[in-house]
């Protein structure tokens, strides 16, 4: 099937600031996005996890789009983690219908 | 001493215990996180309602404001003891001891319904509004620790940055505001007034009867994620802040008794004060840190509060508040 | 009137409110998921059994089958008057207005539910296998739906294609009869009608006495998941599909208040029929449409029955159906 | 034989039945993940604390370390019976021959919990420590199929070499032998003892009355998780497999009497160490053949013990173990 | 270590239909595929979140295939996609034991 | 924004050996992963799902490490993996501050 070229951004987030961050990504112009719940991990923050964990915990946020509006998602995304405990990965991805991105 | 002896002993305690001693022994026994949502908002659920209903039937109190007035007054004030103690005697950077001096204004709703219910089981009486004045003190703390930290000018200057600015907008007012525990605490107590010792006929043996059951499995997994807490960031408290832990409740609770004192509250309604002042938020706090102070360590705030302070409050310190309150009340 | 008055101001309502208000003012309050479904299992758990039991201390009244039948056949006309009335008075595409129209010939257990607590604190009997008539209901409006949008041709072209070909295969058919809360209330139905009284002792504690407070806490959740489809898409809801929501549970109650007199329904199973019509589902027909009709926009469908005609019935509907039932029955 | 029918009837059985029934039909009736999880634990918990309670009543009984030797001693014996068995009449290799007896050897807290509740609707005292004898059951047996596979050589060539020699490290004992389950049962089972009659007046609304109704939910959810897996691997099991998990309880409970007339056990601690002999794990036990023997395969040792041993058990076990415990006692 | 080059194809679908998405994946020859939960998202068809949510929600397909499956697999997938709400990504990625997939 | 090379490495492993696993990757000197809830799954071993579910069920853990790493991560994991469930991808990204891996 045909395929087009788009990039996959990940980012992992701790959730009180997931709004923030997914607001910040819809005024960058990118309204495609998922949610993943996380159950826990380990960072330079030390280790965590959500069983039994009161507070918040983190969730992990996937946006499939295309090429041209990496920067503007990359510079809305990194101005709400910056701060933050977080990470963010960028990979290349194929996807059929490119008009949806 | 002797209602010192019975707390320790109490099932609720020992299921704390139990918990704790797992987590740390690293034993699989573990809450789902859903279920223990539940059994906090079980536990708001019925402690509110139950407030709202107490005041339906003995009429409101002249006191109601006065204690709202008495609380915030609290909240706000005790986290300017905090953090001058912390800085006088830990080494705890401005913003660290700024964000642990918000959590101790700040009040642990468990540790509140746990002295609730010692008070019940010793057929001692409280004003049912003390379920407000629990609400009204969860968020001046948050204020007074921004104030310190914008005084403090290191991190104010920051604040002020472009990042800062975006930081404690009106999004994140309303989210302290309007967050869970403060919406479903004040909602069932209104309710509980509105619909009076009817409705609480209707409903009672939902939220009266398996109340204490629901606490203990609730401290049970109090126990687990405090432990775990231990076990993971335990090492990076010093001991001078350990010190704080333990005795930061103490002096809360001797302002809470002058306060009790003026207002004239009833021996019940003096000992959920001093609880309250003396407990930290291990919940609405923390959140709010994230977003407003994320430079201050979680490690340091929550481990202090639900690992120190929680169990200290738990075990010894409720029974000391109904010994003092005694002195005054009752 | 007294009734009105005393629903609107019942825990019941007053906690669906509650959790409406939270969420239009955004608060973080939240039930979990699972938690959710765990309370919506044991209200189906509850009331089926319940119904089952009180089958098998009354006796099977003779009017079972006919119940069946009356509840099944208002489940498959339903859809045809609201589809009518959605064409000639609002937009919606033939798609949408027959996604709809079977939510409203479909039914909502918790309607149900709270309309026999109701009945319960009013005092008022009811025939137990209406349990049963309910689950009847659940599932001949999505026929009449599907029918309909094949009969208009456009979207049936496209359900004779390949696409097509598999949206309304065995699979589906089985998925709908044997949907989850089908099966648990028929279940929990015949397992309280083999075991009757007896077993009813064993369990009544869990499923009996505290039965109202947790229909509160689900009522919560209804209100925070009902006020979040609302700010999410309720401006896509024009008026007139709004006063659809408000007019067609009426509707749907007089058809069942001439069925419920022919009948010869008691007050408290007039009251069920009446309710049982009148309410929309918003569980197993939301998913059924999902599958077999895609197009269809859930915005429309799920914010109309969920935030419009659920919180009707359950403050205005169910005294205006007690009401109602009172010119024909007891 | 009217027990048996009995028991055939009560909504417990029954309730699994329908779970049974339920998922082989392939319904979409599911018990969400952390439900499950709560109620296990509440399970535990509940009959945990009974058992203290009981002892704190009642006296420790000279028994109990007998009691507890004869538990450990059939956990480590009767994986021996099972495994000679299996490898005799059934095709399995040793290491899922090994597997298996595990399962065997140790014990399911649920059909436990099943058999307490059918004694006390009978009216049947039992020893409260029985509970700690069911925590002490749990890990006998995997010890005794470690040893057997060592034994067989094959399997140990690979315990030994270096993916081997990382599989029962001290990590995985301590894993096994602080599993949840063990922990929650004695450490509620010792919270039980200490706060005593007293305690239990505190909680008993929440542990004892709704106990039955919640058993009856969580038997319901085994029912679908059992269906589930019958459907999933029901083709994997040959027949004489099959019949081994139910002839295999019989065996073992046959053990077990001899035992609990030495011991001179009261006609309901007979009946409970009959049906812990008889029962098979089916959560300790898997996940500790996960780590350590992780080449047996889960769809012969889990269906096996959930959907053959455990309906057994619960539908006919427990009224044979309650008739066979009648010979030696009462 | 030795790697293999393999494919790494990622469906988001809403729940309803996530069975016949595997079944569909299954009847194409692939039988390895893990299935993640969804906590929310956006998308054309608006914002959700599953907190609460009475209805469904939305599912994560991820299977990792040998590069010459890749047509089968995603004719399948879109076949059940095509008509609802739901994204394919695919991406280059490495496995170890080849055989297995 | 500059980007560096990256890995990611996802690994679905069953829950009872998860400790391991990430005991493994940390003694490997990777610190940091996230681990993600998984609700179903199939492969060689059969297809299982998570809800009511009584045994473990799996996860996912997503590494993002810098490419020098990727021989010792993978040995470590491999080691845990080897004789259990589980599956090992890896591919390449972006990340944003390497000094973080
Ligand atoms: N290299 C990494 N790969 C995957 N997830 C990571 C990585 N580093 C951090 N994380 C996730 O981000 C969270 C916070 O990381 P940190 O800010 O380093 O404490 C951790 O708990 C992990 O969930
Ligand atoms: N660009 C995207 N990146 C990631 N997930 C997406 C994207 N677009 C849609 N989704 C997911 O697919 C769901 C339905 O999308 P849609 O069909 O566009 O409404 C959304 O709720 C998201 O969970
Ligand atoms: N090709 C694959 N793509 C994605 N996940 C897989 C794949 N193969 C196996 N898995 C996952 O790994 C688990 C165990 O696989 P297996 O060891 O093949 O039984 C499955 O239940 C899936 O969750
Ligand atoms: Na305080
Ligand atoms: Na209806
Ligand atoms: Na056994």
């Amino acid at each position: 099937m045909q395929t087009h070229q788009a990039l996959r951004v990940e980012i992992m987030i701790e959730s009180p600031m997931a709004r923030r961050l997914t607001d910040a990504i819809e005024a960058a112009g990118v309204t495609g996005y998922t949610v993943l719940p996380v159950q826990g991990g380990s960072g330079r923050s030390g280790t965590w996890s959500r069983e039994g964990q009161i507070t918040g915990g983190m969730l992990a946020v996937v946006c499939i789009i295309q090429p041209d509006r990496k920067d503007a998602l990359l510079e809305a995304a990194f101005s709400v983690v910056e701060r933050h405990i977080g990470v963010i990965a960028i990979s290349a991805c194929e996807v059929l219908r490119a008009e949806r991105f | 001493m002797d209602l010192a002896i019975a707390n320790l002993t109490s099932p609720m305690v020992l299921f704390f215990v139990l918990g704790l001693v797992a987590s740390l022994a690293r034993s699989s026994l573990s809450v789902p996180e859903a279920a223990a949502k539940a059994l906090a908002l079980y536990l708001m659920f019925a402690i509110g309602y139950k407030g709202g209903v107490s005041v339906a039937e003995h009429g409101l109190d002249a006191s109601l404001i006065s204690a709202l007035l008495a609380g915030v007054l609290l909240s706000a004030v005790i986290p300017f003891i905090a953090f001058g103690l912390l800085r006088a005697v830990s080494g705890l950077s401005a913003i660290d001891a700024a964000a642990v001096a918000a959590h101790y204004g700040s009040i642990s709703i468990v540790t509140f319904v746990a002295a609730s219910s010692v008070l019940e089981s010793s057929g001692i009486a409280y004003e049912g509004y003390l379920v407000a004045v629990a609400a009204a003190m969860e968020t001046p703390a948050i204020l007074t620790a921004l104030f310190l930290v914008a005084r403090q000018g290191g991190p104010g200057k920051a604040a002020a940055g472009p990042g800062g600015a975006g930081r404690m907008d009106a999004e994140t007012w309303r989210e302290i505001f309007l967050n869970g525990s403060i919406v479903l605490l004040i909602g069932a107590f209104v309710i509980g007034w509105v619909t009076g010792p009817s409705g609480m006929a209707e409903i009672s043996a939902f939220i009266d009867a398996p109340f204490k059951g629901v606490l203990c499995l609730f401290l049970l997994d109090m126990g687990l994620v405090a432990g775990r807490g231990m076990a993971a960031s335990g090492r990076q408290l010093s001991l001078p802040v350990i010190l704080f832990g333990l005795a930061m409740p103490l002096i809360s609770a001797a302002l809470a008794l002058a306060l009790a004192a003026l207002l004239g509250l009833s021996l019940g309604g003096a000992v959920l004060l001093l609880t309250l002042s003396a407990s930290a938020s291990y919940i609405a706090v923390p959140a709010a840190m994230r977003v407003a102070l994320p430079e201050a360590q979680p490690s340091i705030y929550l481990t202090l509060s639900l690992g120190v302070t929680f169990p200290f409050n738990l075990a010894i310190g409720i029974p000391i508040y109904v010994w003092a309150a005694g002195l005054i009340a009752g």
